[in-house]
């Protein structure tokens, strides 16, 4: 028994008014012009680490996101500023990051694959594969909680994105039975990009061609999208998340998606081969969108060029931000924030300042 | 230690602490493998069903590193979760959760999301269970920064320590043991916390330092007791918690007799025993006046016989004879 | 799309000779008699740590085991006593290992929950829950890579048991994935007795009403059978093994059993009702095979009490060598059997003589 | 060290191990994540597939704890797995099945069960990856019997040792550096093995001993050198393995020159480290005339930006002021 949405696959696409289309238009670029700069940065070694940049994916994360509220719980892998620049966090703060700099979302401390934002209710960027679907039921059983036994009156959503790669780590389907088990309000995205790495999903996941039994085998609802087309995954996400919200139930969305550049900065990419990624790169959400709202009259070419401008405008900004923000100061940066509350050697941290609850909520007496 | 006229069992602290938190602390909530229904495998949490209700006291499926990641991200968010593992042995399927997210996350987040989240349940060897139930679990994680452990011995440690962890803003690994549950101690009525990083001298002796956390602290009280009847005075430090480790008192105690012996119920190489002995010789050589002893359990997987068990796991015997070669009797 | 077995489900059962049915009565007799006894030999403190007994599902461990060859790789969890003795274990070596003593059949180093037996091909016994799958499909691999790489002309499957408790463990779901991409002739056995500890499988488990998604998920056939009813369960396993073993790919299936005891030897089983107990215990695998047999003239009452006094023998046999067997002597064998090389104060192990590889075949010169 | 013109990477030492043991015994196979088709993560794996055909170099897909599992169920029925994980940090998702089955296996079956199996990877930072993907293992599993545990320092070493690896008939975590693959070294064309509990001196000196295992080795002699203009002769000791670990050679260093210092790149507590300098003390105390220093990346999760990346690490000037400390000249 597989347990499709039936609607979610024929249902007719929703009309979304231009507005909205032209900020999702702008959201993605955005994202793209933010991650061409950080490739360029990294060609600079003005970042470090390991580097995955979301371009290709960009409908993804703006058209998932846009289907949630502003308070709604965002969870990802490793692969994640473009999430973090859908939900919202201001660019300067993930590029400060990259940078290693103080000015950084996490002071440095974090990187490229761990980006974090509080403020908009991002909770990370994490780069073990798998390891954020556990997570994501824990601020879905949370977001529950507050609901049933907290009496916070609002029902929230969680979404927790994760690649095709996922698929095969143990962590995702503890997750997905306990979210149904439980009856966790959790929207697992697969952000489906045909590749973890250099293994195409074929080789490495069992029923690549019909992931829908992935959802099945935990009596989850199965919600498929194209992810070249932020308007169908957008309407394919809003049906999962109203859903989820009211019946505070999980459900499970495969977005079908492409990477244009390698898995990492350094990735000769021998595994596919230039035709495929040119016809992924054919329909380029972007310009598939642009165009769309060209013919309808919505954008024309001088609008098109001021929102070019506009985002490159923001990354430049974001990018000198970055500079000019400090590096940590060992002395004070390198045992900060290891735990909340002094003990030997370890000093104190921040958390105080950002965290949700004040110290003066909590009813520790420490 | 306050003295009370109340004696209740190690499970019963336990059960206490959390209740007690449980209604002070509306975000604190339990959750494991059969810690509702069926009142807890070990019954640590019976009847606490019944007070909370299963939105607050919740049956896990056998998935460990899922409902373990489930309370980190619940932590993330301001929860209080009181996770129980029905051994630590079990842990090891969640080292990733437990290990990568719990007590980095401050860190990673640059201080934006703490992880206020109590892991607990039985740790080393219960009766004969062999090698993959026997787990002492601090002989692997206690080298992992920015996470807590406490490893109580009395209901009295029991209940104050897990008190104060589930109040923690920071992870705690909160290490029990399944052969000390049935132990009656005092425990007064009124309420009292213990603070991390207070070691409690569980005996005075001027002669020699015996050092220990959790159950083979009752060892080393054993061992002193016989000691005594030799006219040999042995200080038994209780570390109560391995991180933070309170060196000071250990180190203060040495200075005083000369002479140490740390007991430790975990594999001897790379050791919470290895640590103690080298933070002594750091801040104590002068002070020696033999190198520091250590009892460990035996270098090899646990066993299931119990001749066997018995002769890996440290015991009275094995402390006296150490304190003897320490203090060059032998 | 769910790949079940259609076959396996409406084929009827086929007939299997009375010789081969008593055989296996007596089997399951003997797995009876050696829990009832071992059950006793806990209450008087002879055997020690967790024991897990087996009564009820004795169909299960016989029934499988019989659609097996004998040199097919055998793997389950910590309910191990009945497929050590259907695997052909002496009873005497399963007994003297829970008695803790050096003629048990792991030296009284692993007990109850960890039985081995090399010689017939019997590779434990594991007691974390669902660790043993991953092993499992080692085994079924090295069986594949024995004959396609080393050319040892066999093909052999692997029988890997589980409860239903270890379907939400991560370590099943990446055992049935790498099963299915690999090609493993691995079988992965659920023994579902409809509780794991005091859980019943609808409170922990997703789907529990209709498993066959489980298998569906990575692609593989699955099949069902009454676990109450040893030739259903032959004849099920029978054509699942062949078909493995053809094919060499993985299975699973599911035997629909219970436990007519508690989960270990300390168990209040508040969790449910006598009746649903006694319901069970009326479809007693070995009561209705016994009836059958003796329905059809191949059982008379006199051949079954000489069958009961001949498991009893065995099994007293058993309890007496056990007991009889001395206790391990610390010096000699605490340090023994840690490394089959010695090195520091290690010393050396017994492994040379049991193992299938001689010191001599192995190519290291050390 | 055998003199060699030949000068190899250490990622094509590891190769050439393989690749030898691989043509030596049918048994052996490869298996991890992008080991074949990629060519390896690291490129250490290049060209295997070719040779050996992919029935021998098999990739996986993301299931750390299914394939390291899967080499243990191969290895109990005698083939001769190599496991790579891409980094030893993702180790953690696999920990029960190399901590619970792989080391345990023998004992547990008494004696019938080998596991002659090799997990082997990327141990320790990176450049800047982070603290999930910057663990050092050794700091967690070092406290585990029944396995061993190999950390070249040059590709002389890891090529020698590899090849005892996989050889061995117990379980081998061996642990690479992704900071060391394109270090350049001498390997001879010629077989040769390196036992393993047999420590490397790497540089010879009076004045004080130098202990460290894997990629800090550099960071000593690299000390080493720049003390030795002062006048400072430093005896760099190379483990090479940490499980079993060849105190005898250090012991019989600090008798010599009566200081130790010992370089581990994991963090301080229950480390290699406290063991070194707790077995040490055991065996030396009086020998010493000073306590055990140990240089120890700081005790703190991983930071992502660069200068508290250095920051947390050893390095040699660390070292330097360590020896000095040591040897009371600071
Ligand atoms: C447990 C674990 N194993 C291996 C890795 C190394 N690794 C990082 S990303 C990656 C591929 C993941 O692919 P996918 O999930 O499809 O995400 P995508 O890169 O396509 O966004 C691998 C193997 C890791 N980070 N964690
Ligand atoms: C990883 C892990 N978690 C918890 C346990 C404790 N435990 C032992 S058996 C068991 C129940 C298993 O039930 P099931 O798999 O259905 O097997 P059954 O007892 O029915 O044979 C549990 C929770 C364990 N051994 N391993
Ligand atoms: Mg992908
Ligand atoms: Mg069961």
């Amino acid at each position: 028994m597989t347990m499709t949405d039936p609607q979610a696959v024929t249902q007719p696409v929703e009309r979304v008014n231009a507005t909205t289309r032209l900020k999702w238009l702008r959201d993605m670029m955005l994202i793209r012009e933010f991650e061409l700069r950080t490739m360029q940065a990294y060609q600079e070694a003005k970042i470090g680490g390991f580097c995955h940049v979301y371009i290709g994916q960009e409908a993804c994360a703006v058209g998932c996101i846009a289907a949630t509220n502003p308070d709604d719980p965002v969870i990802t892998a490793y692969r994640d500023h473009g999430h973090a620049l859908a939900r919202g966090m201001e660019s300067r703060y993930a590029m400060a990051e990259m940078f290693g700099r103080v000015g950084g979302c996490a002071k440095g401390k974090g990187g490229s694959m761990h980006l974090f934002d509080k403020r908009t209710h991002f909770y990370g960027g994490h780069a073990i594969v798998g390891g954020q679907n556990p997570l994501g039921i824990g601020l879905a059983f949370a977001t529950k909680y507050e609901n049933e036994v907290l009496g916070e009156g609002r029902k929230r959503i969680t979404l927790c994105f994760l690649g095709d790669g996922a698929l095969n780590q143990g962590a995702l389907h503890e997750a997905m039975n306990l979210a149904t088990v439980l009856e966790l309000p959790c929207i697992f995205v697969l952000e489906n990009n045909r590749y973890s790495m250099g293994t195409a999903i074929e080789r490495g996941t069992s029923m690549a061609h019909d992931l829908s039994v992935k959802a099945a085998a935990y009596g989850m609802p199965y919600y498929q999208a194209d992810g070249m087309d932020v308007c169908a995954v957008y309407n394919t996400m809003k049906r999962a998340v109203d859903r989820a919200r009211t019946e505070q139930f999980p459900a499970f969305a495969e977005i079908k998606t492409y990477r244009f550049k390698g898995h990492s900065m350094s990735d000769p990419q021998k595994y596919r081969s230039k035709d495929e990624v040119s016809e992924y790169e054919d329909n380029d959400p972007i310009r598939q969108l642009a165009s769309v709202l060209t013919k309808s009259g919505d954008l024309n070419d001088k609008a098109f060029k001021a929102m070019s401008q506009s985002v490159r405008d923001e990354v430049r900004d974001a990018i000198k931000w970055a500079e000019q923000s400090p590096e940590p100061d060992p002395s004070v940066d390198l045992y900060g924030d290891v735990v909340t509350e002094p003990f030997g050697e370890y000093g104190s941290t921040s958390l105080p300042e950002m965290c949700d609850h004040e110290p003066g909520d909590l009813p520790a007496d420490e | 230690m306050a003295v009370a006229s109340r004696q209740i069992q190690y499970r019963e602290a336990l059960r206490e602490a959390m209740s007690e938190e449980m209604r002070r602390d509306k975000r604190v909530f339990l959750m494991g493998e059969e810690v509702a229904q069926y009142q807890g495998a070990y019954k640590v949490s019976q009847g606490m069903l019944e007070e909370f209700g299963d939105k607050r006291v919740i049956d896990t499926p056998i998935s460990e590193n899922g409902f373990a990641g489930l309370g980190i991200g619940a932590a993330m968010m301001g929860l209080r979760p009181i996770i129980e593992f029905m051994s630590w042995s079990f842990s090891l399927v969640a080292a990733d959760q437990i290990l990568n997210n719990a007590p980095k996350m401050l860190y990673m987040s640059g201080g934006q999301f703490a992880c206020p989240i109590v892991f607990r349940g039985n740790d080393g060897a219960g009766g004969q269970l062999g090698s993959t139930h026997s787990w002492t679990v601090e002989g692997l994680f206690a080298n992992v920064p920015g996470l807590r452990i406490a490893i109580p011995s009395t209901p009295y440690d029991a209940k104050g320590l897990l008190k104060t962890a589930i109040r923690c803003n920071d992870p705690v690994f909160f290490l029990e043991s399944e052969r000390m549950l049935g132990n009656k101690g005092p425990v007064p009525e009124e309420e009292y916390l213990i603070p991390f990083g207070v070691a409690d001298i569980k005996r005075t002796g001027k002669d020699c330092t015996l050092v220990s956390f959790g159950r083979p602290v009752h060892f080393c009280l054993e061992a002193a007791e016989k000691l005594a009847e030799e006219g040999i005075e042995c200080e038994v430090i209780d570390g109560r918690t391995i991180r933070p480790l309170d060196i000071d008192t250990i180190v203060e105690s040495v200075k005083k007799t000369n002479y140490c012996v740390v007991v430790d119920q975990s594999w001897p190489f790379g050791s919470v025993a290895s640590e103690v002995a080298t933070q002594v010789y750091e801040r104590a050589m002068d002070y020696l006046d033999n190198r520091v002893f250590r009892v460990c359990s035996d270098d090899v997987p646990a066993p299931y016989s119990k001749v066997l068990e018995q002769a890996m796991l440290p015991n009275p015997g094995k402390i006296i004879k150490a304190v003897k070669q320490a203090m060059y009797l032998e």
